[in-house]
């Protein structure tokens, strides 16, 4: 650590709140527009994120609204009310997957907690950080602008604001729709999804150049927290798959406006390429979203049950197995697009294969609660909903990954169902979690444990009231993107409209737990929940270089060294524990093998 | 202090989309190679460990490039091979000669470029100056030779898509946006070239030029054969080419790429030869773009026929983005270099700008063969 | 095999509880792996739940404040993967088997084809006696007849779903897909056999439901139709009277019926409100102008075109969003949309119930351009 | 911060290497060669125009070891980070797994891009062949 720039050093013990943190250091706009620091960005991409994902909300509740009963419910004119319906489900999807869930857990949380976990005093390229912030703000403009303005155009009539006539073909731009038939503002829509592409790869690729150049000495492969082997694997997707989306939407700008007809059957082109290309991209994507989630549990299971978590080894691997094999089986999106039986022989089987590690993982966290001992916080509460949710929505995909029950179900309700259940049951719930669980660290307050709880259980019941009913409604045949459906459908569809209520009722709480944590919350210790990884052996909030003191790397789950203060100020070290576990750790390498 | 050598490593790997990056980049970088040198980073202990997470930055960055390409590459793939005949004679457009000076030039390019990067490791400032002002040449006669190709493609109006004129559906018509007043008096125009699309016997359900006549050429009588979509007004006076119609590709009537499409009902009889090698012979010689009827191609491969242009243009033509790029870059190093910033302990910058140009060409080397020298 | 029992008997009809009824062949096989699936998932989720809700009460902390030292144990992990790994492979194999069975017909059958448009079903039958092809927008099915669909799309990506038969697949424009299903429950009414009206569409509203489920636009909600499954000679019968919708029926009652079977209604209203394309009403006999800025008179020539050729002269402030019907709307059944636009329109003459000469009309539009 | 571990005796190495002229023009030359024997071998035997696959592989095969020769000497990876080579191999080995796939799967629906045998598209059906006889 002789290399440190001792300018912060003002605080005598590295846990000690320092009085010039990463937060207070420099309170200059200027100097947050324009930070290279990781925890500054970190938190300028939580601002952002989070305003999206109030957008896609929002519309959520309008499209199941609209879907209570059958029939046109915000116009009278039909053609005008199912076109808003389009838009909707359109914004939603595309502002939900491109603007909140991809970015979420990385940009936010990797940003932020990553470096400190791995012992770095910031990510390899601070500048190129900071640029994929703002390439993200860029896309998200074009991606918001056109859609929020294309709601306004169906409304009215005619394109209120410029260029806005927004997006109606679904999230995934199938072809020849998006390129030929729809009216809808394609290019926009597309240019911003492009970008926000180049912001994902960035990172990723920083994430990657980080974890392998910048891992101080003793932090091994083995001894790297679960959490950044989950983002390690996620940024590798993200370098790997991100590529084909970007070219992807570049053939779809070039078909619209440039009628090349790469895609177009009518002069050569092939339909069903596009969606070879869409889902090599966008399964992967589907990684990109939730082993980021299993990284965050991973944490905060071991972290709160107090127990050195459960077969290291093997979570910490099937997150890369999961990345690698989540390349081979985009072709079960495609099962009933006339695609070829024995490449959708080859898709299902890969498909299953994927189901042992992730299954692997639920095992281990399982395993790890035996004996341990719990502290059902909030961010515990979530993390225990996650298995729950993730498990319903892992088992759910086996019915879409065998092939003859998905010939039945795809593109119906049950789909609809089962990637809510994985994306926002498992990735929304880790990402809540995940800010519970580090918001001590990235803001030095506490929240509001009771109300978190509150929170959590209200979204929990929700959640599961919207979307379990919608198995049912698939599995009888209800299919998905229906603006209006037969009146036997219609009870499945109130009960979801209902639970959609009562889950933005819990993000309601959660917010007003988090508003009032960040202003009035109590300070926070430098280690409230006891836990070992490299970030709670730093001040909360940490100083600007992370560490005042290098921090001595060992076993990141030997959670006895931390000890309850006796003055009710989080946890402390316990010195001789530590001295043992430092010498029991230096004995065999990699600490994660116990 | 945090603007250091890092960042520049750090934003260079993506030369594509923050230019405004390379900006900040003049000041970032001091001299000297002390004990904490001022290019390195506050993050990083040793030079070693900065110039090697930097390389590290640039593979990776260069493995997403490979992808984006990647996907390019299985279009090529999956349209060449459910057209395959349209794919053999539709590259007869594109001249096998200026595609293999093209390869030559950026091999060339990219032996001046790894010799820069020697200079740099030692110390030759003016011949590393020299080096990249080469590379920015190779370049230069890259896109130029570039912009002989596509100049004659437009003027024949080969255009990607349905604006290629070869394409029967030329009028664009399953698009909402109705074809602009000029669009519609190019394809009136130069629809002309391709009269003899029509009395082959393959085309036996095109309309005879006289229906045209009247009307303006939308009436439909029967079945959608949108071949007479295009059907020019004047085709009856254009002296119909007797095509000879093989399955496989024999006889080309040519249209003489000098005469434009200003008087190009001029077409010079069939060329009846046996196999592909010789129908290089068609070609004019210089550009070489010999605009081969479709006449020759089964009806259902006609309307194929932008398969081959969309990709041959979708993938010339980001490779030559990438071009743009590099020569840009170069432009970067060498302004550097002039201010004598590169020496043998730091060159990250040159090593880096050279492993993108380097990259450039190796697609191009893929390029090459699959869309120039198809047999 | 054990397997093959275990599928059967969980296959067997369960009257459309959490699946709908099945009325094909493959259905047994499908609901066989569904409940199969819903099984095993069930099994291991109640054991995740229990053990995680259990753990969470019984070790918490304020009970067990010193939790075990770390653990690990490979021949457990190789366990909980093994056994799920064998429970999924059946699951592939026999979703495999299945999907095969759907996909390969087994022994020849008729063939229906099925034609797909924004946002309109269509489907060609062979006459039976005469051999000629037809168009009816509703599906017609024999029992115990395989059945074979021949796809084709004419703008966008459809998918035929019919959920009590199992079957989907996506009709792409470009590829002629192909699909085909046993059916074996007849439906419970006969339309066919109706003597009023709403003893038709009372019989219609009991026959099985047709969705599409790739989204495909505006009105992609509403492109859903009825398939009917009939014995072998009622389902000829109901061919021969599908096909001549002109018997015993004035030319303009066949129109207001070809104006809804066609889909010409989701995008021409005929109360004059302008949708995607231009409202019926009074249109027959108007003047108006193109958007190259042509005028044009809305005869029986007109409007042949436009429906024939929709792109040829598009009107003045409306897109070429419509696809050609050439194959489809024969100028017989023009006519009578033709009939049928003038009992809705001002400017038409006097109605005439049926007249021959409408019947031939010319197919080459003299264009607008050559008449004025 | 601590001493990097794992690559940085690597670098060292490879830090200051330079790559000797001879070589860089030896390469530079065998480039130019071979892709002179792309064009020649490409238009061998050009009867055979239906199957591309001879000239089209030989091609490739060259191409390919054109681009290793660039990528070991040009780009420096024969001295440079394992590691890096491991990236490329990846991104190349990613692309290769896209494209099979998608070729098996469009070789086997190739047959389902034209009308199946005694099956005419309705495009090709004129209007008056929908009518019922009369």
């Amino acid at each position: 650590m002789s290399s440190l720039a001792p300018d912060i050093q003002t605080m005598p013990t590295p846990l000690e709140r320092p009085k010039h943190h990463y937060l207070n250091h420099n309170k200059s706009i200027a100097s947050w527009l324009f930070t290279l620091d990781h925890k500054r960005i970190g938190l300028l991409y939580m601002v952002t994120v989070l305003a999206a994902f109030a957008i896609g909300g929002i519309f959520a509740i309008l499209l199941r609204t609209e879907l209570w009963a059958p029939g046109p419910l915000f116009s009278a004119d039909k053609t005008k009310a199912w076109n808003l319906y389009n838009h909707f489900f359109t914004l939603h999807g595309a502002v939900m997957v491109f603007m909140f869930i991809i970015p979420a857990v990385p940009a936010i949380l990797g940003n932020f907690v990553l470096p400190i976990m791995l012992g770095a005093k910031d990510v390899a390229f601070p500048r190129l950080n900071l640029l994929s912030f703002y390439i993200y703000v860029i896309g998200s403009c074009f991606l918001a602008y056109n859609l929020l303005s294309g709601v306004l155009y169906v409304i009215v009539g005619h394109p209120v604001l410029w260029g806005g006539y927004g997006l109606d073909t679904g999230w995934t731009f199938y072809t020849p729709y998006s390129t030929t038939a729809s009216d809808s503002g394609v290019l926009l829509a597309t240019l911003g999804a492009f970008i926000l592409g180049f912001s994902s790869i960035l990172t990723g690729l920083n994430f990657i150049a980080t974890v392998h150049m910048l891992r101080p000495k003793g932090m091994t492969w083995f001894r790297m927290p679960l959490f950044i082997w989950a983002t390690y694997a996620t940024a590798l997707i993200q370098v790997l798959a991100t590529p084909v989306l970007a070219i992807t939407l570049l053939l779809l700008v070039a078909e619209r406006a440039l009628r090349v007809g790469i895609f177009d059957p009518t002069i050569g082109g092939d339909p069903v390429l596009y969606q070879h290309f869409f889902w090599f991209y966008s399964h992967p994507a589907v990684y990109i979203m939730i082993l980021p989630a299993f990284g965050v549990i991973s944490e905060l299971i071991t972290t709160h049950s107090r127990r050195h978590i459960f077969g290291y080894h093997f979570i910490a691997l099937s997150s890369i197995a999961i990345a690698l094999l989540g390349f081979l089986v985009w072709g079960h999106h495609m099962f009933t697009s006339g695609q070829s039986p024995l490449a959708n022989a080859i898709f299902s089987l890969i498909t299953f294969s994927i189901a042992i590690p992730s299954a692997v993982k639920v095992f281990n966290w399982v395993a790890t609660l035996w004996g341990s001992s719990i502290h059902l916080r909030t961010p515990m509460l979530y993390a225990l909903f996650f298995i729950g949710l993730f498990t319903i929505g892992g088992l759910t995909g086996l019915h879409l990954g065998t092939l003859s029950t998905d010939i039945h179900l795809h593109d119906t309700y049950f789909v609809v169902a089962h990637f809510h259940y994985v994306m926002v049951g498992s990735m929304l719930f880790a990402f809540i979690g995940a800010i519970y669980h580090w918001f001590p660290k990235i803001f030095g307050r506490m929240c509001n444990d009771r109300v978190g709880q509150i929170g959590a259980v209200i979204t929990f019941v929700g959640f599961n009231m919207t979307f379990l009913i919608q198995f049912v409604a698939g599995a009888e045949g209800m299919p998905r993107r229906y603006a209006t459906y037969p009146d036997a459908f219609q009870i499945y569809h109130q009960i979801s409209t209902i639970g959609a209520y009562i889950i933005s009722l819990g993000m309601f709480i959660t917010l007003y737990n988090w508003v009032v944590g960040l202003f009035w919350g109590p300070i926070a210790p430098a280690n409230p929940w006891g836990g070992n990884t490299l970030e709670w052996h730093t001040a909360s909030p940490p100083p600007y270089d992370n560490f005042s003191v290098s921090p001595e790397v060992g076993d990141p789950y030997e959670m006895q060294i931390w000890e309850p203060d006796p003055n009710g100020n989080g946890w402390v070290k316990n010195p001789e524990k530590a001295a043992a576990a430092a010498a029991a750790s230096h004995g065999h390498g990699h600490g994660g093998a116990h | 202090m945090a603007t250091t050598a890092s960042d520049t490593h750090g934003h260079d790997p993506s030369p594509g989309h923050d230019a405004h990056d390379h900006a900040k980049v003049g000041h970032g970088d001091g001299h000297g190679h002390e004990a904490h040198p001022a290019h390195l980073a506050h993050h990083f202990d040793t030079p070693e460990q900065q110039f090697g997470t930097s390389k590290l930055g640039m593979w990776t960055f260069l493995a997403t490039e490979v992808l984006m390409f990647g996907g390019l590459f299985v279009a090529y793939s999956v349209l060449r091979h459910n057209n395959p005949e349209v794919f053999l004679w539709a590259h007869k457009a594109l001249d096998w000669k200026w595609g293999a000076i093209d390869t030559a030039i950026l091999l060339a390019s990219s032996y001046t470029m790894a010799w820069g990067v020697r200079a740099a490791q030692l110390n030759q400032r003016g011949l590393l100056m020299f080096m990249l002002a080469l590379t920015f040449a190779g370049g230069l006669g890259f896109m130029g030779i570039k912009a002989i190709e596509y100049e004659a493609k437009w003027r024949h109006h080969l255009f990607p898509g349905k604006l290629n004129v070869l394409n029967v559906e030329y009028k664009g018509q399953n698009f909402k946006a109705p074809l602009t007043a000029e669009q519609i008096a190019n394809q009136k125009e130069h629809t002309i070239d391709y009269v003899d699309s029509h009395d082959k016997p393959a085309g036996g359900e095109h309309t005879m030029p006289a229906k045209q006549e009247s009307g303006n050429g939308e009436s439909s009588t029967h079945g959608d054969s949108s071949a007479e979509v295009h059907t020019p007004p004047v085709a009856h006076d254009a002296p119909p080419v007797i095509a000879s119609v093989h399955a496989e590709l024999i006889g080309t009537p040519v249209i003489d790429p000098h005469e434009g499409t200003a008087n190009a009902a001029k077409i010079k009889p069939p060329v009846t030869i046996p196999g592909g090698v010789k129908l290089d012979a068609l070609e004019p010689h210089q550009g070489g773009h010999a605009i081969v009827t479709y006449g020759m191609l089964h009806t259902p491969d006609q309307k194929k026929i932008n398969a081959f242009f969309s990709i041959y243009f979708m993938m010339t033509g980001l490779h030559g983005f990438h071009v743009l790029v590099g020569m840009g870059v170069m432009v970067w190093l060498f302004i550097r270099a002039t201010r004598g910033e590169f020496h043998s302990e730091y060159y990250t910058p040159v090593d880096l700008g050279g492993l993108y140009w380097h990259l450039v060409d190796l697609i191009w080397i893929f390029l090459f063969p699959l869309l120039y020298l198809i047999h | 095999m054990i397997m093959q029992q275990m599928f059967s008997i969980l296959g067997a009809n369960h009257q459309g509880f959490f699946m709908p009824k099945q009325a094909s062949s493959i259905a047994p096989q499908v609901d066989g792996m569904m409940w199969y699936i819903n099984i095993v998932s069930i099994i291991f989720a109640v054991l995740i739940f229990g053990f995680t809700a259990y753990y969470a009460w019984r070790y918490r902390a304020s009970r067990n404040p010193i939790p075990e030292p770390p653990g690990h144990n490979n021949v457990l992990e190789v366990v909980w993967s093994i056994i799920p790994a064998f429970l999924l492979l059946l699951m592939f194999g026999f979703g495999f088997k299945t999907f095969m069975d759907m996909s390969v017909q087994p022994q020849a059958g008729i063939t229906i084809q099925v034609l797909s448009r924004q946002w309109q079903w269509n489907f060609r039958y062979t006459h039976p006696d005469t051999g000629q092809s037809f168009i009816y927008d509703k599906l017609i099915l024999p029992k115990d007849v395989p059945v074979q669909f021949v796809m084709e799309s004419s703008d966008v990506i459809h998918s035929l779903f019919i959920p009590t038969m199992r079957m989907k697949k996506d009709v792409v424009p470009g590829r002629f897909n192909k699909m085909w299903v046993l059916p074996t429950l007849a439906s419970e009414a006969n339309p066919f056999k109706a003597t009023s009206p709403e003893e038709d569409a009372a019989a219609w509203k009991r026959a099985f439901d047709v969705y599409c489920t790739e989204y495909c636009g505006t009105s992609h909600s509403e492109m859903i139709t009825k398939a009917l499954v009939l014995e072998e000679d009622e389902f000829k019968d109901a061919l021969r009277i599908a096909s001549d919708p002109f018997k015993d029926r004035t030319l303009v009652e066949v129109g207001q019926e070809l104006y809804v079977s066609s889909g010409c209604k989701t995008c021409h209203s005929i109360d004059g409100t302008p949708g995607t394309g231009p409202s019926w009403k009074d249109l027959y006999g108007r003047t108006g102008k193109f958007v190259d800025g042509s005028s044009y008179v809305a005869d029986d020539a007109y409007i042949h075109e436009s429906i024939w050729d929709p792109h040829a002269h598009l009107v003045m402030g409306f897109g070429p969003v419509m696809q050609s019907y050439k194959g489809q709307l024969d100028d017989k059944r023009i006519s009578a949309i033709i009939e049928y636009m003038k009992t809705i329109s001002s400017h038409a003459p006097a109605v005439t119930p049926n007249a021959p000469e409408e019947t031939t009309t010319p197919t080459v539009a003299p264009t607008p351009a050559a008449q004025h | 911060m601590a001493h990097q571990v794992s690559n940085s005796e690597a670098h060292e190495k490879q830090h200051h290497h330079a790559v000797p002229l001879w070589l860089l023009t030896v390469v530079f030359i065998a480039l130019l060669l071979l892709t002179g024997a792309t064009v020649w071998v490409t238009r061998l035997d050009g009867n055979q125009v239906n199957v591309p696959s001879f000239n089209i592989l030989m091609a490739l095969l060259i191409a390919f070891v054109k681009a290793v020769l660039v990528c070991l000497i040009f780009m420096h990876l024969r001295w440079d980070s394992p590691f890096n080579t491991v990236i490329i191999i990846c991104s190349l080995l990613f692309v290769s797994l896209f494209i099979a796939f998608t070729i098996i799967d469009s070789s086997m629906y190739k047959s389902t891009l034209t009308p199946p045998s005694g099956f005419t598209p309705s495009e090709q059906i004129a209007g008056d062949g929908a009518a019922p006889a009369h």
